[in-house]
């Protein structure tokens, strides 16, 4: 019989407020196997483990039961504190009686009711526990990171600055993602490649760091510390050793109508290709989509004209297979497609366009070199008219329900830009609110009000026309002055909304990563972990997350790097001691247990078992506790019960159905 | 009034440690109520639940039993939900044809992020669950109190 | 029947088998039962005819364990659950030389007594080389007939067919014998109302006993210990002694063998108390057909079984209630 | 006052809109094509809904000003329902009044041919019970 001791906690008034904490203990302290019961403010807090302590070595004590908040919170916490006291850290249990019971509960009685019933689970469970010890696993000390972007670029260089090797996966031909395609950057203004470029060469030159773009994931498996990744480089088309990137064959290739992503679709670019002059690796891929030689056989002009021999027609995708300690994910973001937004004449009028567009449109490496124009035909704008949360804070399925975060300081930028170059242009914005919280960011916007003289209007628009003369009329309302209004305008930008990469879903998948229902991964806790996914050894950074601007994704970008140091620096990981275990008298080596294993974590020997005096030969499954990660899928596949979950037992689980249902 | 004699159903809930549990965790700091008859039991998937765990929730008296897992794809251990989904399926149409009400038994895939949709599966299957009434084709008499 | 103990015999005799495992004559007419033969003499005793139903597959399991190689009679739907042994890493293939007897479909004693023929001394017309359609059955009261297909088991209405799925050789003519729906049965019971189910399964399954004869005979039920004897599930050594311990014991009796069960329906025939017990796997084996798409346990030795398997976009359990 | 919250009440019951989802982005009456002569504009209609303020509405000349043409359901972000609402409130005026606005024998009079046939079914829907 365990010696139980239970331990309740007020948590200020958020338990205790809702369940009539003393009642509890009462209610609780002839439960079989209890011996000790108490309450105390915050159990959690150092006074508070120190009671725990003091009871596990004054009653001896073999178990206990914190009632408390959820174990996803403090499990860890009261494990330690059971350990410090010489106490097996898996004899602890948690009866939540926070976040599934006072939290949700108004009624005292009927919470206190519940309270006593999940601790009552947990004392049942609890009196089945048996000690544990986590095994180890070692840690690759070598990192993946996702996304080749100013957060996978800022995550592998603090990574490999602290001296271990990175790998950066980015699916499109260069690194750098969307900041290489923005213009000035907010609050300050400084050119955006003029402060990432040196980043991407940085990387690109680090000894730590190896990029592999044009590649992208293929297949992750293993656990934390010990991942193991396919990579899949696609077919370059080009030898990137012998590619000295002297650009002759993009100048020379006949198909040059294949739209440009990196404008955005508003110019067109050459079917061998770099993305953009400052490319890194600045090797052309071959789109052989547009290409006349993989579409029709005959042409071959840049294999010709290639004085480095470096076109490969043949080249095929290559896999390769690479382990990692740690992966961390900077997939990045795309606006989303206006589709559904027909009110605003996207698809009508070349004139109306994204703001990520705007931006192609400013660079002066852009389709216009810089000069403000109109797309349809060249002249340049008077009348500019930005309209703002397009497609965020939806409660529809045409938008997105949540802030795009970022907008409200582009569209400043935009604005103050256009007034600061071309005076003469009259820019309006339309808004909703104006969110600037962030450090210069309200200032920013009222100097584009207040020195720029941009026009903000509080109010939506609600229909964009285009007129026959060419302009476009814009139908919007004036909530202040309770006005709708009408006005006339040559271009008109839209503040469209962000949405994870679509690809984020896949990765996830396979990753094991939980992502939340707009595909941003969710993290390990809101407040408290926000850089780490709940999948150990994932971490997250930038906006596959949630929106953020650039300052705030460095800053988890650096922070998601300093969580994946963390976990490379150790050489050995302590494992998850809740594995599966095979009964082998029981066993009948059906191999129904392997089948369903998703890591291959069981395998099967022969031995000799001694079953109550009869000495044979039999078939029985065998766990690598080290591979076995805990799901149970072998333990109710297993007809006959020979493998059970350490942890969460057969007995332990039904303990608590009977507690829970007497 | 009636509150008193309200029939108040015993329901238990296995929650994945890695999606549901957590949907359950933010429904409470959410503050989104259901209502207290639910039990959560932490399971670390969906597919540790065994046919006898809730076979046995029902001889002990329990009302209804709802299983919460990931969504599929979404599982922490990759495939755990594909099988859990098999067996409940199985297993539901088979307590189905012995002439058990099908609405005592109900799997819902519930995110970490998903509080709402967790305090909103749990209050539909309570009411449901009241709707029906006590279970009495299941149970074992002798442990109803 | 002759020639197959002409060729166990050789078999002995030149050593390539060290037993034989078959049927022997029982105490009563329609009564032969499994046994081992390891001479020519014992083979005296050997029969094989319409009531040689007992599926022989699961005596492999011990005979797997024993010096040399056995002789294993296997009738066509016994194969099924022999290849089905193999996959679960049951039985030894290669300590079995399989012959593959032939079949023209099993008798049940049950439905000949149920027809109001008691009292029976002999039957004729059981032998299967050429089996009659007809049974003459001489009874303390005189001489009856019935139509050998009337007298037939539940299963062979259904039959899989007359193909053995593995054998080493092959002795005798088979016959495909089914005549009527497999899932007949299942149908009904479906479109009963909730309240109708409910009290059929009661009125059937109030009549276990907990003998456990359909446990012991099912080829798929071969754990060393079943969890209704071991203490794993706190579900030991139960009695009867309400309602609910037997619906528990046989719809996870069914959930266990799901997906596995080859629909051999040694549950049903052996069953003391005549509950229809083949009613709870064929309707798993239904559902997983209609589901999961159409799978036969011990088809073959190797394919993933339905529940250890799935696809991304399976039902969702759902489907249950949506269906009515 | 408290029959001023029922009629509230029944209005979102009528129009199934939940006035509490607006965040006054204005979009219905930037929108709206009858935006100009309606005293009480879309967006407004919404707050006045949601404070109970029905008094007001009911007398408002912009529930007989609203074209039924949808363009602010459409597009409302917020899923909220501003032409639904004036439906709901002119409802309720109607059933108030306990006959039909008009009749259906009144309508050819009103009529001539440049109408489209979509506002002649709009108008029976506005306009009758």
């Amino acid at each position: 019989m365990q010696r139980v001791g239970v331990f309740v906690c007020h948590c200020g008034s958020n338990i205790a407020a809702t369940v009539d904490v003393k009642r509890v203990v009462e209610a609780i302290s002839n439960e079989p196997g209890v011996v000790h019961a108490e309450d105390y403010q915050y159990m959690c807090s150092e006074a508070g483990q120190a009671l725990i302590a003091k009871a596990i070595k004054e009653k001896a004590l073999t178990g206990i039961v914190v009632c408390s908040c959820s174990p996803r919170m403090h499990e860890a916490t009261f494990r330690k504190a059971a350990e410090r006291a010489g106490l097996n850290p898996y004899m602890v249990e948690i009866a939540n009686i926070r976040e599934h019971c006072s939290w949700i509960h108004k009624d005292i009685v009927e919470a206190t009711e519940k309270a006593v019933i999940l601790a009552r689970a947990a004392i049942a469970k609890v009196n089945l526990n048996t000690p544990l010890k986590p095994g180890e696993s070692r840690v690759t000390k070598r990192a993946l990171v996702i996304g080749g972007g100013i957060a996978g670029i800022q995550t592998a260089l603090d990574i490999a600055d602290a001296g271990y090797e990175v790998d950066i996966v980015e699916k499109t031909p260069s690194i750098g993602g969307r900041m290489s395609q923005l213009d000035k950057t907010f609050p300050t203004l400084d050119c955006s490649a003029c402060i990432l470029t040196p980043k991407m060469v940085e990387a690109a030159a680090h000894e730590k760091i190896n990029i592999y773009t044009y590649s992208e994931v293929d297949k992750v498996s293993g656990f934390v510390g010990d991942f193991t990744v396919d990579i899949r480089k696609k077919a370059r088309s080009v030898d990137m050793d012998k590619c000295t990137g002297c650009g002759v064959c993009q100048e020379k290739c006949p198909s040059k109508k294949a739209p440009s992503e990196f404008n955005r679709g508003l110019g067109t670019r050459s079917a061998i290709y770099t993305p953009f002059a400052q490319a890194i690796p600045n090797v052309p891929v071959i789109d052989r989509e547009n290409c006349i030689k993989f579409k029709t056989g005959k042409c071959g002009i840049c294999a010709k004209v290639c004085q480095a021999g470096a076109i490969d027609y043949e080249q095929k995708d290559e896999i390769i297979t690479e382990k990692y300690g740690a992966i961390v994910v900077a997939t990045g973001f795309d606006t989303i497609k206006l589709d559904n937004y027909d009110e605003y004449a996207y698809s009508q009028s070349k004139d109306v366009i994204t703001s990520l567009e705007l931006e192609r449109v400013m660079n002066a490496a852009g389709t216009t070199k810089g000069h403000l124009e109109r797309l349809s035909d060249g002249k340049a704008p008077k009348d500019i008219v930005f309209i703002q949360c397009v497609g965020s804070r939806c409660a529809d399925d045409r938008g997105k329900s949540y802030c795009s975060k970022i907008c409200c300081m582009y569209t400043a930028k935009h604005a103050m830009l256009i007034r600061d170059k071309y005076p003469d242009v009259n820019v309006t914005v339309f808004y909703i609110d104006v969110r600037t919280p962030g450090k210069n960011f309200d200032e920013f916007y009222r100097r584009a009000v207040e020195q720029y003289g941009v026009n903000y209007i509080k109010g939506q628009v609600g229909k964009v026309i285009p007129q026959p003369d060419g302009s476009l009329l814009v139908q919007g309302v004036d909530l202040l002055d309770n006005k709708q209004i009408l006005k006339q305008a040559d271009m008109v930008v839209l503040a469209t909304a962000i949405e994870p990469d679509p690809d984020v879903r896949k990765i996830a998948t396979m990753l094991t990563a939980s992502i939340d229902t707009n595909n941003f991964l969710t993290e390990a806790h809101a407040k408290l972990r926000p850089v780490e996914s709940p999948t150990a050894g994932i971490f997250l950074s930038g906006v596959c997350q949630g929106p953020k601007d650039i300052p705030e994704t460095v800053a988890q970008a650096g922070a998601a790097a300093v969580k994946a140091i963390g976990l490379l620096a150790k050489d050995k990981l302590l494992t998850n001691p809740c594995t599966a275990k095979a009964d082998e008298l029981l066993c009948n080596g059906c191999s129904a247990c392997a089948n369903v294993c998703p890591y291959g974590a069981i395998s099967y020997e022969v031995k000799e078992v001694n079953d109550h005096g009869i000495r044979e030969q039999r078939r029985v499954a065998v766990v690598n506790s080290a591979l076995c990660q805990g799901c149970g899928a072998c333990t109710v596949t297993c007809p006959s019960g020979a493998m059970d979950l350490q942890g969460f037992s057969n007995l332990q689980i039904i303990s608590e159905v009977d507690a829970i249902c007497q | 009034m009636s509150v008193e004699n309200q029939f108040k159903p015993k329901i238990v809930a296995f929650c994945c440690n890695w999606c549901s549990y957590a949907g359950a965790d933010l429904a409470g700091s959410s503050r989104l109520t259901y209502p207290a008859d639910v039990k959560i039991i932490r399971v670390p998937c969906s597919c540790r639940v065994n046919p006898m765990f809730i076979l046995r929730a029902f001889e002990k008296g329990a009302d209804g039993v709802i299983i919460c897992g990931c969504h599929p794809g979404d599982c922490h251990y990759s495939t755990g939900n594909y099988y859990a989904r098999r067996r409940m399926t199985l297993l539901f149409s088979m307590l189905d044809y012995i002439g058990i009400e099908n609405g005592r038994t109900r799997v819902e895939w519930v995110s970490a992020a998903e509080g709402v949709k967790f305090s909103q599966t749990m209050n539909e299957f309570v009411d449901k669950i009241r709707s029906l009434g006590e279970n009495v084709r299941l149970g074992d008499l002798r442990c109803k109190k | 029947m002759q020639e197959i103990i002409s060729r166990a015999k050789e078999l002995l005799e030149n050593g390539t088998v060290a037993r034989v495992l078959g049927w022997k004559i029982g105490d009563l007419p329609y009564n032969p039962e499994p046994a081992y033969f390891e001479t020519a003499k014992d083979l005296e005793n050997f029969v094989y005819n319409g009531f040689c139903g007992a599926n022989l597959s699961k005596y492999m399991i011990e005979a797997s364990k024993l010096e040399g190689k056995t002789m294993i009679c296997l009738k066509p739907c016994d194969s099924y659950s022999f290849n089905q042994l193999i996959k679960e890493h049951r039985v030894d293939r290669d300590k079995a030389y399989i012959v593959g007897v032939g079949c023209k479909g099993k008798l049940d004693i049950e439905k000949i007594k149920k027809a109001g023929i008691k009292g029976i001394e002999s039957i004729s017309g059981i032998e299967m080389t050429d089996a009659a359609d007809t049974l003459e059955i001489k009874t303390i009261y005189g001489d009856k007939t019935m139509s050998y297909a009337d007298a037939m088991l539940e299963r062979c209405h259904v039959c899989k067919g007359k193909d053995h799925v593995i054998y080493d050789e092959l002795i005798g003519e088979s016959k495909d014998t089914k005549d009527a729906e497999r899932f007949a049965e299942i149908e009904k019971i479906e479109a009963m109302s909730p309240e109708e189910k409910f009290e059929f399964f009661k009125a059937e399954l109030s009549k276990c006993i907990r003998c456990n004869a359909c446990r012991n005979v099912c080829p798929a039920c071969s754990c060393r210990k079943c969890v209704f004897d071991s203490n794993k599930f706190d579900s030991a050594q139960k009695a009867n002694v309400d309602s609910f311990e037997e619906k528990m014991f046989h719809i996870i009796r069914a959930f266990h063998v799901a997906g596995r069960c080859t629909d051999c329906g040694e549950c049903s025939r052996v069953c003391p108390q005549g509950i229809p017990l083949h009613l709870f796997n064929r309707k798993f084996i239904k559902d997983i057909n209609e589901l999961y798409g159409e799978y036969q346990a011990g088809a073959d030795a190797e394919s993933k079984g339905p529940l250890t398997d799935f696809t991304f976009d399976d039902a969702e359990p759902s489907v249950v209630a949506e269906r009515g | 006052m408290s029959s001023e919250k029922n009629c509230a009440q029944q209005i979102k019951e009528i129009s199934g809109a939940d006035p509490l989802k607006c965040m006054k982005c204005g979009k219905c009456s930037a929108s709206c094509p009858s935006f100009n002569e309606m005293d009480i504009k879309p967006h407004q209609f919404v707050s006045y809904v949601a404070n109970g303020d029905i008094e007001a509405l009911v007398n408002s000349k912009s529930l007989y000003k609203c074209l039924s043409c949808f363009a602010c359901l459409e597009r409302c972000p917020r899923d909220v329902k501003p032409a639904k609402l004036i439906d709901a409130a002119r409802q309720l005026v109607v059933r108030q009044r306990g006959k039909d606005y008009l009749t259906a024998d009144e309508i050819p009079e009103l009529l001539d041919e440049g109408l489209p046939q979509q506002l002649l079914v709009s108008a029976f829907r506005r306009y009758r019970r």
